[in-house]
């Protein structure tokens, strides 16, 4: 079976055979001997063989793995106590996540800056058709005790601000759109 | 005292049960909507609905407290930290209605919940204050007298809340021309977070650090402090690791500040747990900053290095027992031991709170190792308090040694389903700064600007090949004709189970 | 060293892992088949098949396991406890395959091994042993002899196997009528579980304590002894409660037997962990009993009450450092540890071993409390090895609370799907003799007698009730129209989750 | 909906009636209020009032409970972490447990024993026709490196042993039956 995975912007194409336990995987052409066995429904362990050329050929690595989605609805593979995000045939979103922000997170087309929580809006920092930066605080939203800034993903153009000051929102609530 | 109710949620509340346990003492707990099944419910020997999810209309409703105590037959009630902890008019109410405080009589929180009035006790006990205001700022006083009193300070100068804490209602004013805007801006926030819009000013100390000092205080006179606590890596001025003892406290300057801690707690005739808090400047000279009047949330680490328990002792000076300890053996501390507050927070998304519900979790545990937590896999970190997973500590014969054991507790810890600040402790506990004792108040905050985002995990090739792999094996076999259930030996063996119990009915 | 091969299983394996982590050392995991995917293996950088699941195809395997290291790299060996950790063979193999064996000497291991041997250095180093014979008794030795041996010792006596160790291959012997028929069964057993059929005889003290001093050597010839440990409450001669200090050794008496114990050790040149039993009788006579030359199951209440890593130490101690401590220190205890051994056993049903699936599991934690564990939920606890499930660590300033906080923490401790001691402890912990010190090696094995299995745990009307409740409303909520996802609120909500996966493909 | 549960060789009659999470539950008669909070498949929260009579009629208990089949297949009730063995509508065994040993336990009709592990037969200590007394030893078992006694569940005759000393045998494998 055929895979993509895209981790941190790079996509890697994974083909696995597979034998009981036993998998051949083979990642952007190198072939790996995997042995995975299954924990409970989200977590895994394998054990992973050596890369091709390495001079320790009998080397049998073993990591811990458990797959979840979180609660932006991006599927976040652990290794060990390490969390990575991974899109695998290219979809960005699982489950509740679909209808709710896309985080502060870099990509293509307009960015919605929608709020993660319950809370709310304390200030709006930005103002219609305002150019603003990656990262550029955009509005405060108090939710579980703390002030919460909510940034700019990318650089662009404040095309529509839904927030208003003193306003409760609920959680997924659109406040402000960049193109 | 045979029953104790427990006025707070999470951690603090499985805290005061498993003290109550330890004392013979039955545990009733209270719990708003979402806490149905929370930990501190489950533990607990009876509970009691308290209202809605919202604070206000529940742990935060002093009548439906005292009802619960009331119909439960409790005798006394603790009141955690946060929340009501340091409400004068909850611990009289309490006492009103006939029960035992666990903690400081009303008038002392009152007295010390004031930041002037608690300046002005330090003063009195000949304990230095960081210059500043010594009356509190209410709307009546004028800019130009705010400039002149700030000009007598120095700058840079910090407008705090009188009712303050945890950062709020607090700025930092470099230059006379900022000073009116940041006191209007203090006085709106603090008014809204703690209804009280009163400010005042103080001198900011430049990269001071943060050691604090425990304080029990019998019924009888006697007031004890114990070896210090090191608070100074803390972001937007929470604490996020705390340490005992502090790597910069030499056992003179140990001296100096427990007994400047004892004075001030015994001029206002302090009784139960209370902390001193203290900043500590570059060239060793040492402020009254506050004082909190209640347990605080990094009690385990002075637990574990002087071998007390602060919540017994804090149940057995309300039941009117005499602190008969020694107190040199609490200033001597044996090994280190740190904290860290693990929260369902993003910190690779500027710490932004991450709520919601836990699908794996494994804690770590083995030599030197306590977690304090109410967290479980299925149950929700709910968006409605403080996102507080976990506090885990690491106690070990020395510093490096307990930074070695967290390093090692961290790797152990997995929470999947919400994000947690895991990660973030992970590097911070790799950092030089960290490691060399060198930090200060200012410290975490600098760096994290500096890191301007950039991920805490930046994982190896290696191990994004692996997520890559896991990812596209966990798609494969988790096929819809099998359900939830996988394909697993483990997974099938469990739902075998599962159908034997079916067959009951 | 930067790799280290684990040749062992469970919660000892991962009790190594851990060390291994603050060390920044790799730690290298073997595994059985049916122990794919245990704790140790999914803990550790690297793991690796040693065979099937019987322990003599696999963790028994020498071969086995030197090729193991050989294919990881792995520069040194931990053999734990149990297995091959006292077998002077594996010492041996693994310095001939040019690796770092962590624990003592084969020779060391050998002379300590043989309890003749090790009474014989006993006696050269002036410490007391119990009455007995000098030399190994094997079948040339007539009954005749046996009898007049055993006259000369003093009845009752006690034949042990030369070999032994957890009561096996031992035999108590009241009459000389008796005494042929015992050697023989002993010898039988003792060739069957050790290779060896030489026993030897002992006299058998009335209501002795067992009293142990762990000690550590370095390479520099230094000897240094803790704090005893009190390991009097046995079954069948197996340890199943351990605490430190003992409540009926004074510090004199400390002083005393500690020095005797580095006395032993120093006389065979003992190197890295050790540690020295001794029989201490109802007048404070003590005798040497053997030594153990691995690291103990019941280390960790050391641990807790000296703030030393002994397994950091026996790493260290391996790479050539000294040991470097304050000997004085590890002579005064801070506050009480007592471990229980939470078996996965039947207490109501003559402690029957009780593998299985574990369905559910809480563990214990907060306060004082340690858990060195490899079980977790969803997996085995096999047939084919001990069943120690996990060793339940409490720590307090007192023994007094070192005991409730135990009892606090057996009652959060949940085991479902198999049988545990966990109902065992609750009971122990409450009886006088135990609260109060009164106890001896026989006292448990007396008690058990007396109780004729009577339930350690005797429910009450109203724990029947709500058991009874909770059976009837469960089988009526797991409709099979549910398939096993039951109607929770909790459950449901992971189910989605699953779901989502799923449509990943 | 009505069960008949059996603890300890007592019968209670129960009779639900459902409400959303709570429940109306008549025990032998009495009828107590019943909030079940449902944690995972094994594991519920339940609140419940105290007895009909009681001076304290406010008074909400909280019991933790955990529910599963242990491996001589019969149903355990963890409340906290006390185990309950209970008996729901008259059966005794679930699962697997079912083609295995009575383990030792009391009961009517032959008492099957049987090795509750793979192991070795050591020692067998009662003889065809011998009369046993309940808890006497009859066989050893080594297993799990211990010698595990199997004993008798109530007073009877040994009418067939099919146990051999030195001979390995399986989980469940028919030792001695009592008559």
């Amino acid at each position: 079976m055929h895979y993509e995975v895209e981790i941190g912007g790079r996509l890697r194409r994974i083909d696995i055979t597979r034998s009981g336990d036993d998998f051949a995987v083979a990642i952007d052409g190198r072939t790996r001997q995997i042995t995975a066995t299954r924990i409970d429904a989200h977590q895994w362990s394998l054990l992973v063989s050596a890369p091709g050329k390495s001079d320790t050929p009998g080397r049998r690595v073993t990591y811990d793995v458990a797959i979840s989605v979180d609660p932006a609805g991006a599927l976040t593979v652990h290794v060990g106590s390490t969390p990575v995000a991974v899109i695998v045939n290219g979809r960005r979103r699982w489950g509740p996540g679909d209808k709710r922000h896309d985080g502060a997170g870099a990509g293509s087309g307009p960015q919605r800056v929608a709020a993660p929580m319950p809370g709310k809006v304390v200030r709006v920092l930005v103002a219609q058709g305002e150019v603003v930066r990656a990262r550029q605080p955009l509005v405060v939203v108090e939710a579980m005790k703390m002030e919460n800034e909510l940034r700019a993903g990318r650089d662009g153009t404040v095309s529509e601000i839904h927030a208003r000051e003193g306003v409760s929102v609920e959680a997924g609530a659109l406040l402000i759109v960049i193109q | 005292m045979r029953k104790l109710l427990i006025a707070n949620r999470g951690e603090i509340a499985v805290r005061i049960v498993r003290a109550c346990r330890e004392m013979g003492i039955s545990p009733v707990a209270v719990y708003s909507e979402c806490d149905r099944a929370a930990a501190h419910v489950r533990m607990s020997d009876e509970a009691y609905a308290i209202g809605p999810s919202a604070p206000r209309e529940s742990y935060l409703r002093i009548d439906r407290l005292i009802d619960a105590a009331a119909q439960s037959g409790a005798d006394a009630v603790h009141p955690g930290y946060g929340f009501l902890a340091e409400n004068a008019d909850f611990a009289a109410a309490v006492r009103d209605a006939g029960l035992t405080f666990i903690g400081p009589t009303p008038e002392a929180i009152a007295t010390m919940g004031s930041k002037t009035a608690a300046r002005a006790a330090a003063i009195r006990a000949g304990v230095p204050v960081v210059p500043g205001s010594e009356t509190a700022l209410d709307a009546r006083v004028s800019d130009a007298e705010l400039v002149s009193l700030a000009a007598s300070i120095g700058y840079p100068v910090l407008v705090k809340a009188v009712a303050g804490g945890g950062g709020r209602g607090m700025r930092t004013v470099h230059a006379p021309a900022d000073l009116a805007a940041a006191v209007r801006a203090a006085r709106s926030e603090a008014g809204t977070a703690f209804g009280d819009s009163t400010v005042y000013l103080e001198r900011r100390l430049v990269r001071p650090r943060h050691i604090e000092v425990q304080l029990l205080g019998d019924l009888h006179g006697t007031v004890l402090p114990f070896v210090e606590r090191e608070c100074s890596i803390q972001r937007r001025h929470q604490k996020v690791v705390e340490e005992t003892p502090s790597p910069v406290v030499s056992p003179a300057l140990r001296a100096r500040m427990t007994s400047a801690a004892a004075a001030v707690a015994k001029t206002v005739g302090y009784t139960n747990a209370g902390t001193i808090e203290f900043l500590l400047d570059e060239d060793g000279r040492f402020y009254f900053l506050e004082m909190n009047t209640r347990l605080q949330v990094e009690h385990p680490i002075t637990e574990m290095v002087t071998a007390q328990d602060l919540v017994h002792w804090q149940i057995r000076i309300a039941r009117g027992e005499p602190l008969d300890l020694d107190p040199a053996a609490l200033l001597a501390p044996h090994g280190h031991a740190i904290e860290c507050r693990i929260y369902a927070e993003d910190p690779d998304n500027n710490f932004l709170p991450s709520p919601g519900r836990i699908v794996s979790l494994r804690t770590p545990d083995g030599p030197g190792i306590r977690d304090d937590s109410a967290a479980s896999a299925g149950l929700d970190v709910p968006i409605f308090y403080d996102p507080l997973i976990s506090k885990l500590v690491a106690w070990a014969g020395s510093r490096p040694l307990a930074i070695a054991r967290m390093r090692r507790a961290l790797g152990e810890y997995l929470v999947t389903g919400i994000k947690t600040t895991v990660p973030f402790f992970t590097w911070l506990l790799a950092q030089p700064e960290f490691v060399e004792g060198r930090f200060h108040t200012t410290y975490l905050d600098e760096v994290l600007a500096s890191r301007a985002g950039r991920p805490f995990v930046e994982s190896s090739d290696e191990v994004e090949d692996v997520a890559a792999i896991a990812a596209a094996i966990h798609t494969a076999l988790s096929a819809p004709a099998n359900g939830s259930h996988g394909n697993g030996r483990a997974a099938a063996g469990r739902w075998k189970t599962d159908a034997r119990l079916e067959g009951l009915r």
